[in-house]
């Protein structure tokens, strides 16, 4: 396979409104699933970058691979994962950049949570229930700044936990004492520490309702703004994403099909399936439309078949569509900003129009 | 509060089932101390002296079986447990005086030896899981499968008579007068290795496949992966978040597998005749001597019953979460 | 169809954890208020949704609809006669009518025992032969059929066999439903059906449900978090907070014209791709409706929403509202409505963005 | 020296230890508590001593004056008079007076509980000098037990309690030993300087506890203990053969034997015949070689008198008569009695299949191992015998008392004349219906002659009229065979005579050899440090 | 279907199995093909192994290997028997505790916890030894009697778990019956946890079985490995060189024991995925040189096709 040429030019003309310089760029990332014989290919060379001072959304449904993406991107894909491939280039506050994949144990230490940090989707369970959450922030800070003293590292801990709405008396407090919430904002907190470059955040609010995560994206926006970090947001919800995310990236079966700003994919997407995911969301206000859905069901990543991975649920499949994986690219209308994986946009030999739905 | 609460009524509840259990059984089957001291001397004893052995011990009299647990209960709380038969007649809380504290001395220490080690050597495999270290996994399984008294007749055939590096019997060098000097207390340690050697030998490989199985557990739980992303020093994660977690479930299993382990001692005792409650007790049942097999087995389970509470309270140490939460 | 009235529920703290939280009580006496007094109705051939957020006793309603858990306060009335569900006979009688479908698919199905278990269980528990005896053979088989061709699980054949594990998450609740179909229910409970499913075939499964209403004229209770999907599924809606409801009115106008302070901030806080700015969502933030809902175990005197309610006044504080009726078919539990000298000042509407 | 018991130099000096399997002990030591640490690891004996010394591997010697400068009984022996010897001191030096020995015969009279020899005393007077026991019935079978009566002071004895129950921690003897000190493990004693009897050459002893044989055993081979008393299969290899120079395993027979009671009340072995064919196919010598490994000494007297021990009293009629197997000779007894065989399988007269079922405690391994073999000679005789080891207690309980066998192994008593031997396996006076308990003659025979003769032997004036009574006990006893005798029961001991010689032998039977008994003072008295030739 | 599949996957199990089904084969066909009468006493005393005994005589003669295979079956029943009925009490009260809750749940959990408290050998011995006539089966179900607290500990979580899922609660709301609950719908959820608790009773009740015997508590005349033990340290087995009489007996239990936990690890893999070794694969991952690893992941660039 050789996407590698085209997503390289793609990430690199891909250049937001901010035009700023990209501190996470992710190439060619490959991970199996399986130390056997007969691996599963989650991830198939995705490429990604993220801009300073972005918000980038990831959206696809559940088992897709944005939390693999998420977790190979920091190595922390527990066994039996596997990374066989790409490149994932991180730039440091320094302006250093480095390839998270080729560095040793002690380097890849060093820069995790300094420079990269993760909020789980399982925020619930992240904390260590053990161990008072003054410990857990503390333990983060000194592994990082060993000459710091521990009186410090309180007093810093006590300052996120103010950070993101919560009174400094309960450092003293054990997991189980929280409500989720304000668990979530500690492991928020937690990870804003030693204010890194980089925040992936994997579907950290799927747990609470909408009040409470309303608030707590609005307090993360909030500290982007005034910390400056990047944001790396993962979802299968689209509508929240359009609303927080500058821009988008659509997976589906360990693919990305399209990537463009927030609002384009909201009001134009391309690909089908981002088109299927939007009209799966019944929108609370404004006129009821109609929804369509996407009809059948996901694809199971051990048994790929040749092709593109959506054209079984593909209302618009073409022929080329079963024997040839579409590759990401601009779009045959040639718009800035985005690219996408599919045979409809990106095969010049398309002479058929495009449905209505995808072209608007 | 209500947590230890209902511990306490728990405890209060086995230690009364315990001591009810230890009157009953010895009582409700046949067999008889005399006949049985008869039997052991197997005609040493003149035939005639049955009759007089029968007033000795006080079985010439009947008495309802009631009544004789009401008695034994007015007894027990006046921290009176008879007096035994067959070492006529000495106090039973004498006998157990003198010998529990070998047990538990020994049998204590190994056993949180074989915890720690155990513990230990479970949480690396458990760490290295999928490398050459589960390759120690059939080995601590054999093992784990090997019956104690075998283990121990075999170290004992070996180590002390064929090499005669230690000895194969005794709790002290029999010259010695216990007292509170280095010599004593070394030739203690010294009696001592053997024995609890082999018990944590046998001991310790529960401990392991244990500590693996949850370490492996354990370190997919998501705090762990946090505490990678976290940058934190590989020994810290694994000791400090993902052992410190994995071990919770084993001190709960510690404190129940007490049971078991005073039992393994018996067999320990019997073997390498050492002194101590165990083998007190075999020889008391074996005797039909009522009173010290009460003695030992209510002494024994209490112990149990302390240790399980011991461990209860450490296991509330370790684990906030089951500490009573007002907010 | 099915009416509830003053519908309440206290659960004795400190027995059941919920939410990895433990509902810890000093003494036995304490009771988890967790739902107090609530008014519902379900018709022929409708859908009510009931909205919330998580922990406001939207799914021990429904259970105690389906008659699972022991009723503390109040009536459930089946066509217009009290429910007395003492013994099994009248239980069974019960549940043939009133069936519940679980929020998470993964879980309601044994994984032990195929969809052909599964389903011909409920049949023989609820449909008799044509002769009379429990069904069996060709006529159990048929049933299968055609309860499978009913949630669009076409060719039959292919899935009697399957094992839950065997089956998508949509495939299964789609199981899940047929179950429920067996016992040709009139009242349909779904607790949050779509919650735990994918987005791409959430719409599947809704759109299967209200084709049952129109098709069989079923009734059925839609519970969700959901708003939005309310709004789009649902005929009527009921906003549950802490327990007790909220407002209550016909989907289009709760979710576009929202009286309750409460489901304003619901609705606010729901995302929104269309409000980019964020400006109705602001709006109710800038009033300060942070927090968290009340403790269930001493829930505040008067209304519930009141800690968090922007418009509170001491009124709001002391004494609980009734529900209010608004205007036609529309009723909010709030003092704002009221025609009290001293009720707080709720804006009015401040209509749906567009 | 350390834990190997100080058995390295050669020379005087060195301490003796002494190993016993009796497990972990309490502190007691007091002579009349069956379970003291005293009697169990036999320390006792070396601060207790008895009135007489008698030689229990030869009984028909006079006994030695010990503690007693003479014991004289009356004619019909209801009446002791004991002259204490002169010049014996307490180990507090208090003098040993007959006043001692009155209070201490006294003491058994008062407290049934320590009259473990169930002595019938009558009266019990002194007249300063000596003392004077009057008995209720003649005690001539009776009379070692007399002498085996340990002496206990009085000025320290009257004023304890109950001394039942007294652990005697502070013990006061007339022995060469005092105690030094005592754990639960071990008791070690140290030897007088004004002993009666002179210093003895072991200046001192330790009595170790073990837990089990194998413990001892272990100890013995080893070196760590030197002497002591174990049951050692293979003892030549085991033992022996470690230090073959030192190491001596002797057995003592007495008169105890061990006997295969038969049920004379039920079939098979209500039929004299057969009892006589079993007794004649059995092979003493493999049973002995198998079951005990070659320790018991095998029986050969056809009477079952352990010899060389019983030799006095062998009635000269069967005076080198002895055992022997006799497959032949016993199918002819029972074709002439009117039995028949079936193929292999024995028919007896009643045209019924001759079986029959051995049954002895589980555990007990020598007996079983000894009914297996009984078991494949009766095959050879064509009955069928099953073994079946059974619980110990409702063996003791039941089956013995009741009668409830058909063929088991039982000891009898020893007793310083063969009265008890036979008295316990024949003895009519001890017949109790099947199913009633009975004290002996649990194979309910009865013959009234040997009845008359047994009570005649006890009763008897004179030594021809018991050597007649013993005539007809061993006649009634050869020819009805009541049970059948198979093996002596020796007090077997084993020592080491590394460090000190002069140990009982089969070359000097001065007694047995065993550290548990009165027998101890005699022999330690008798030790001589090794090495000095 | 697929369940059992995965369960001879397994190499661990299938192990274990292997040496279970030897062993079972010994129980069963143990009288007609051991070469002598164990209790057939010979002229060949205590001789080593050779080509009439394959194992040695013992002091009276008796064929080992004879005593060996017969005794299979005295260890197998006793552990069997004790198994079984543990089993059945532990899920029986677990179960029960674990689905009525309330007052119920509270007394039965007292009673199992009580019975895991008070030390198990001790207590059998106690019994054991009082009994009138303590066979192998009595001491298996003195075993079962006092082993099962363990057992339905387990249980009742794992029904107390069970008793709360949705399916449970589904066919409630379906209308089954109580009794129907639990054996079709809590019942065949927990037949890992049943079968490993079986399998670690078993383990137990061998071990314990085998001990009684050995210090005689037991009859030593019911031939199973401990009695074998039993003769051999009662004649000195060890001192006397006499290794064919004390190794063997000695290395069928611990194999025995093995198999047993064996099996029962193999349960654990199946019952949690997680323990679901990647040692499976070990020698793979070896020549690509992947160390897997928490925490960090390994990557590898290989060819791929
Ligand atoms: N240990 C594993 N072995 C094999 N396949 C796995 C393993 N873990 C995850 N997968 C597969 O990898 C794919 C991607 O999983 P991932 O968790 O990244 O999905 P996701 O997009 O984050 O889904 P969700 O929205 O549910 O979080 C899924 O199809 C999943 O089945
Ligand atoms: N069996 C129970 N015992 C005690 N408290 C309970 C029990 N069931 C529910 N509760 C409590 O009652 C309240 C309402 O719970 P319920 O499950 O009905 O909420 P919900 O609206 O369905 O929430 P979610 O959206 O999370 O499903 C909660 O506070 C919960 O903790
Ligand atoms: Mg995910
Ligand atoms: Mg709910
Ligand atoms: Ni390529």
């Amino acid at each position: 396979m050789s996407a590698d040429v085209h997503t390289e030019r793609g990430a690199l003309a891909d250049a937001g409104p901010a035009a700023a310089e990209p501190v996470l760029e992710v190439r060619n990332l490959s991970v199996d699933y399986g130390f056997g014989d007969d691996p599963t290919h989650v991830l198939r060379e995705v490429s990604l970058t993220l801009r300073r001072g972005e918000v980038l959304g990831l959206a696809g449904e559940s088992g897709c691979g944005k939390s693999t993406l998420a977790y190979a991107a920091t190595r922390l894909l527990p066994p039996p994962g596997l990374i066989t491939g790409g490149e994932v280039w991180l730039t440091n506050r320094e302006g250093t950049r480095a390839d998270l994949l080729a560095l040793s144990d002690a380097e890849l230490r060093a820069a995790r949570w300094r420079d990269i940090a993760i909020v789980f989707q399982g925020a619930m369970s992240s904390l260590n229930p053990v161990f008072r959450i003054e410990k857990q922030i503390v333990d983060g800070i000194v592994a990082h700044q060993p000459r710091m003293r521990r009186e410090e590292a309180r007093e810093r801990a006590a300052e996120l936990l103010r950070l993101v709405g919560i009174s400094a008396d309960r450092l003293r407090a054990y997991p189980h004492q929280l409500s989720g919430g304000m668990r979530q904002r500690v492991m928020i907190a937690m990870a804003l520490a030693l204010e890194p470059q980089v925040l992936i955040m994997d579907e950290p609010t799927t747990a609470l309702d909408v009040v409470m995560q309303r608030q707590i994206l609005e307090e993360v926006m909030e500290l982007r703004e005034r910390l400056g970090f990047s944001v790396v947001f993962i979802t299968h919800d689209v509508s929240l994403l359009v609303e927080v995310a500058d821009r988008i990236a659509v997976m589906y079966a360990g693919e990305i099909v399209e990537t463009a700003a927030a609002r384009d994919v909201y009001a134009k997407p391309r690909h089908p399936y981002s088109a299927g995911l939007l009209g799966s969301f019944p929108p609370l206000h404004g006129p009821r439309r109609e929804l369509t859905g996407i009809p059948g069901a996901p694809p199971d990543l051990s048994a790929r078949e040749p092709g593109c991975p959506f054209a079984p649920r593909c209302p618009h499949a073409m022929d080329v569509c079963r024997t040839e994986l579409p590759v990401l690219g601009r779009t045959a209308q040639g718009e800035d900003n985005r690219l996408v994986a599919c045979h409809l946009h990106t095969t010049a030999s398309s002479t058929e129009p495009l449905p209505p739905s995808l072209s608007r | 509060m209500s947590f230890l609460l209902r511990r306490v009524a728990f405890y209060a509840l086995t230690a009364w089932a315990a001591i009810t259990i230890n009157f009953f059984i010895p009582r409700l089957l046949p067999g008889d101390p005399v006949t049985a001291l008869l039997g052991r001397m197997q005609g040493r004893i003149d035939s005639n002296a049955e009759h007089s052995l029968r007033v000795l011990f006080g079985l010439d009299q009947d008495t309802t079986l009631w009544q004789q647990y009401l008695d034994y209960w007015g007894l027990l709380l006046r921290g009176d447990l008879g007096l035994s038969f067959t070492h006529f007649p000495t106090p039973v809380s004498e006998i157990v005086d003198q010998s529990l504290p070998w047990t538990v001395g020994l049998v204590g220490v190994a056993t949180v030896i074989a915890f720690v080690i155990g513990s230990l050597i479970g949480t690396f495999l458990g760490w290295r899981r999928g490398t050459w270290a589960d390759g120690l996994l059939p080995v601590a399984t054999f093992f784990q499968a090997v019956p104690y008294f075998w283990l121990g007749l075999i170290t004992i055939a070996v180590l002390s008579v064929n090499l005669g590096w230690f000895p194969s019997s005794g709790s002290y060098d029999r010259g010695l007068v216990p007292a509170f000097t280095g010599e004593f207390i070394g030739s203690v340690v010294y009696y001592g290795f053997l024995p609890a050697l082999t018990v944590v030998l046998s001991s310790v490989a529960g401990w392991v496949l244990g500590m693996r199985n949850m370490m492996v557990t354990v370190s997919s739980e998501d705090y762990v992966t946090v505490a990678h992303a976290k940058g934190l020093a590989e020994r810290q994660v694994m000791l400090g978040y993902a052992a410190r977690n994995a071990v919770l479930p084993q001190v709960s299993s510690f404190a129940l597998s007490l049971g078991f382990v005073v039992g393994g001692t018996l067999i320990m005792e019997m073997v390498f005749s050492y002194q101590g409650i165990g083998y007190t007790l075999y020889q008391a049942v074996s005797t039909h001597d009522y009173p010290l097999m009460q003695g030992c087995f209510l002494v024994i389970t209490l112990s149990v019953l302390v240790a399980n509470m011991v461990a209860d309270l450490a296991y509330a140490l370790l684990d906030p979460r089951t500490r009573t939460e007002d907010r | 169809m099915l009416a509830a009235h003053g519908l309440t529920k206290h659960f004795r703290a400190g027995q059941f954890r919920a939410g990895g939280r433990r509902v810890s009580g000093r003494s036995p006496a304490r009771a988890i208020h967790a739902v107090d007094g609530v008014d519902l109705e379900l018709h022929r051939g409708q859908v009510l949704a009931v909205v919330g957020e998580s922990g406001s006793g939207k799914s021990t309603v429904a259970r105690l609809l389906a008659g699972l858990i022991p009723i503390t306060d109040g009536q459930v009335l089946l066509d217009g006669a009290a429910v007395r569900l003492r013994g099994r006979r009248a239980f069974r009688a019960y549940v043939r009518r009133v069936q519940m479908i679980f929020q998470d698919p993964f879980g309601s199905l044994n994984p032990v025992h195929p969809v052909r278990y599964t389903l011909t269980r409920a049949l023989r528990l609820h449909r008799r032969q044509s002769t009379g005896g429990t069904l069996r053979g060709a006529e159990l088989e048929a049933a299968l059929t055609e309860l499978l061709e009913r949630v669009h699980l076409t060719p039959a054949a292919r899935y009697v066999d399957k094992f839950p594990h065997e089956l998508s998450g949509g495939q299964r609740q789609r199981i899940a439903i047929a179950r429920a179909l067996a016992a040709d229910p009139e009242v349909l409970l779904a607790d949050e059906p779509i919650s735990m499913l994918d987005v791409s075939i959430r719409l599947g499964i809704l759109n299967l449900l209200a084709d049952l209403r129109d098709r069989l004229g079923i009734a059925i209770l839609y519970i969700t978090h959901d708003i939005a999907s309310a709004r789009y599924f649902a005929d009527r809606t009921t906003v549950l907070y802490a327990g007790q409801v909220m407002e209550t009115g016909d989907s289009e106008s709760v979710t576009q014209a929202p009286l309750h302070p409460y489901t304003r901030l619901l609705v606010a806080s729901a995302p929104d791709p269309d409000d980019l700015a964020g400006a109705g969502a602001a709006a109710v933030r800038d009033r300060g409706t942070g927090g968290e809902p009340p403790s269930l175990v001493d829930p505040p005197p008067g209304c519930r929403f009141a800690p968090r309610c922007p418009y509170a006044t001491d009124v709001c504080r002391t004494e609980t509202p009734e529900l209010i009726e608004v205007t036609p078919g529309r009723a909010a539990a709030c003092w704002g409505y009221s025609t009290r000298e001293d009720r707080p000042a709720v804006p009015a509407t401040e209509g749906a963005s567009t | 020296s350390g834990g190997g018991g100080g058995t390295t130099d050669a020379g005087g000096g060195e301490t003796l230890t002494v190993g016993m399997p009796n497990g972990v002990q309490t502190e007691n030591h007091s002579p009349f508590a069956t379970g003291s640490s005293a009697l169990s690891l036999g320390y006792a004996f070396t601060i207790y001593e008895p009135l007489m010394m008698r030689n229990q591997a030869r009984p028909s010697e006079e006994p030695e004056p010990w503690l007693a400068e003479s014991v004289e009984w009356n004619e019909d022996f209801t009446e002791a008079v004991i002259t204490p010897r002169e010049g014996v001191t307490w180990s507090d030096g208090e003098e040993f007076t007959a006043d001692d020995v009155a209070f201490s015969i006294q003491l058994r009279k008062d407290f049934e509980a320590l009259n473990t020899a169930a002595l019938p005393y009558d009266t019990v007077e002194t007249d300063g000098s000596t003392v004077t026991v009057t008995f209720t019935a003649g005690q001539f079978v009776n009379q070692s037990k007399l002498y085996d009566l340990v002496m206990v002071p009085e000025h320290i004895w009257a004023d304890i309690e109950d001394p039942t129950t007294d652990t005697n921690l502070e013990p006061v003897g007339t022995g060469p030993y005092t105690l030094e000190s005592w754990t639960p493990q071990a008791a070690t004693v140290v030897a007088r300087d004004d002993y009666w009897g002179g210093t003895p050459a072991v200046p001192e002893i330790r009595y170790s506890s073990y837990n089990d044989n194998n413990a001892l055993t272990t100890a013995l081979t080893t070196g760590e203990a030197q002497w002591g008393w174990t049951f050692i299969a293979d003892f030549e290899n085991v033992y022996i053969a470690q230090d073959p120079e030192h190491y001596h395993q002797y057995a003592a027979g007495g008169l105890g034997i061990d006997v295969l009671y038969l049920n004379n009340e039920t079939k098979p072995f209500d039929d004299k015949a057969f009892r006589q064919a079993l007794n004649m196919v059995i092979d003493r010598q493999e049973l002995v070689d198998v079951a005990t490994s070659g320790v018991n000494p095998p029986l050969t007297s056809v009477t079952g008198l352990p010899l060389p021990a019983g030799e006095e009293f062998l009635s000269p009629e069967y005076a080198g008569q002895e055992l022997a197997v006799d497959v032949e000779g016993a199918r002819a007894l029972l074709e002439d009695a009117g039995y028949t065989w079936e193929g292999e399988q024995l028919v007896d007269p009643d045209g019924e299949d001759v079986t029959f079922e051995l049954v002895n405690p589980a555990g007990w391994n020598d007996y079983l191992t000894a009914l297996d073999l009984i078991k494949n000679a009766a095959a050879e005789l064509g009955a069928t015998a099953t073994v079946n080891p059974v619980n110990q207690d409702g063996w003791f309980a039941d089956i013995i008392p009741g009668g409830d066998f058909q063929a088991t192994l039982h000891w009898t008593d020893g007793g310083a004349t063969p009265w008890d031997m036979y008295s316990d396996i024949m003895d009519g006076a001890h017949y109790k219906k099947l199913g009633e308990p009975a004290t002996w003659n649990f194979g309910r025979f009865q013959n009234d002659e040997a009845t008359q003769a047994l009570a005649d032997y006890a009763a008897a004036p004179d030594d021809a009229a018991r050597a007649e009574a013993m005539e007809t006990i061993q006649r009634v006893f050869v020819e009805e065979v009541p049970g059948i005798p198979i093996w002596t029961r020796p007090a077997t001991a084993q020592y080491s005579s590394q460090n000190y010689v002069g140990w009982p032998s089969e070359e000097d039977p001065y007694n047995q050899p065993q550290p548990t008994g009165v027998q101890a003072a005699q022999i330690l008295m008798n030790l001589e440090p090794a090495g000095q030739s | 279907m697929r369940n059992q599949l995965l369960f001879l996957r397994n190499g661990k199990v299938v192990t274990g199995l292997a040496i279970l089904g030897f062993f079972t084969l010994l129980a069963v066909l143990g009288p007609w093909i051991s070469p002598y009468d164990p209790n057939q006493v010979s002229d060949a005393l205590l001789s080593p192994p050779s080509a009439a005994h394959w194992l040695g005589t013992d002091h009276t003669g008796r064929d080992i290997l004879s005593q060996i295979i017969v005794g299979a079956r005295g260890v197998l029943v006793v552990g069997l028997v004790a198994g079984v009925s543990a089993t059945v009490v532990g899920v029986l009260v677990g179960v029960t505790a674990g689905f009525v809750g309330g007052v119920g749940d509270e007394s039965l959990s007292a009673l199992s916890n009580m019975f895991l408290v008070i030390p198990q050998l001790p207590l059998i011995i106690l019994i054991a030894a009082q009994l009138p006539s303590a066979g192998g089966l009595t001491v298996a179900l003195v075993i079962g009697a006092t082993g099962w607290a363990w057992g339905a500990r387990v249980m009742r979580a794992q029904t107390l778990s069970l008793r709360k899922r949705d399916f449970v609660e589904a066919a409630r709301a379906n209308g089954e019956r109580t009794w129907r609950l639990v054996l079709a719908e809590v019942l065949p959820n927990l037949t890992a946890v049943i079968a490993s608790g079986f399998v670690g009773t078993v383990t137990f009740a061998v071990l314990s079985q085998v001990t009684l015997s050995f210090i005689g508590i037991t009859p030593v005349s019911e031939w199973n490995w401990g009695t074998i033990l039993f003769w051999a340290q009662n004649n000195l087995a060890l001192q006397r060189g006499a290794w064919w009489w004390f190794v063997p007996a000695g290395a069928c239990i611990a194999l025995l024991g093995m198999a047993l936990t064996l099996v029962n690890f193999g349960i654990d893999e199946i019952v949690n995925p997680r323990l679901r070794s990647t040692g499976l694969h070990a020698r793979s991952l070896r020549r690509r040189g992947i160390r897997p690893r928490v925490g960090f992941t390994p990557v590898v660039r290989e060819a791929r096709s």
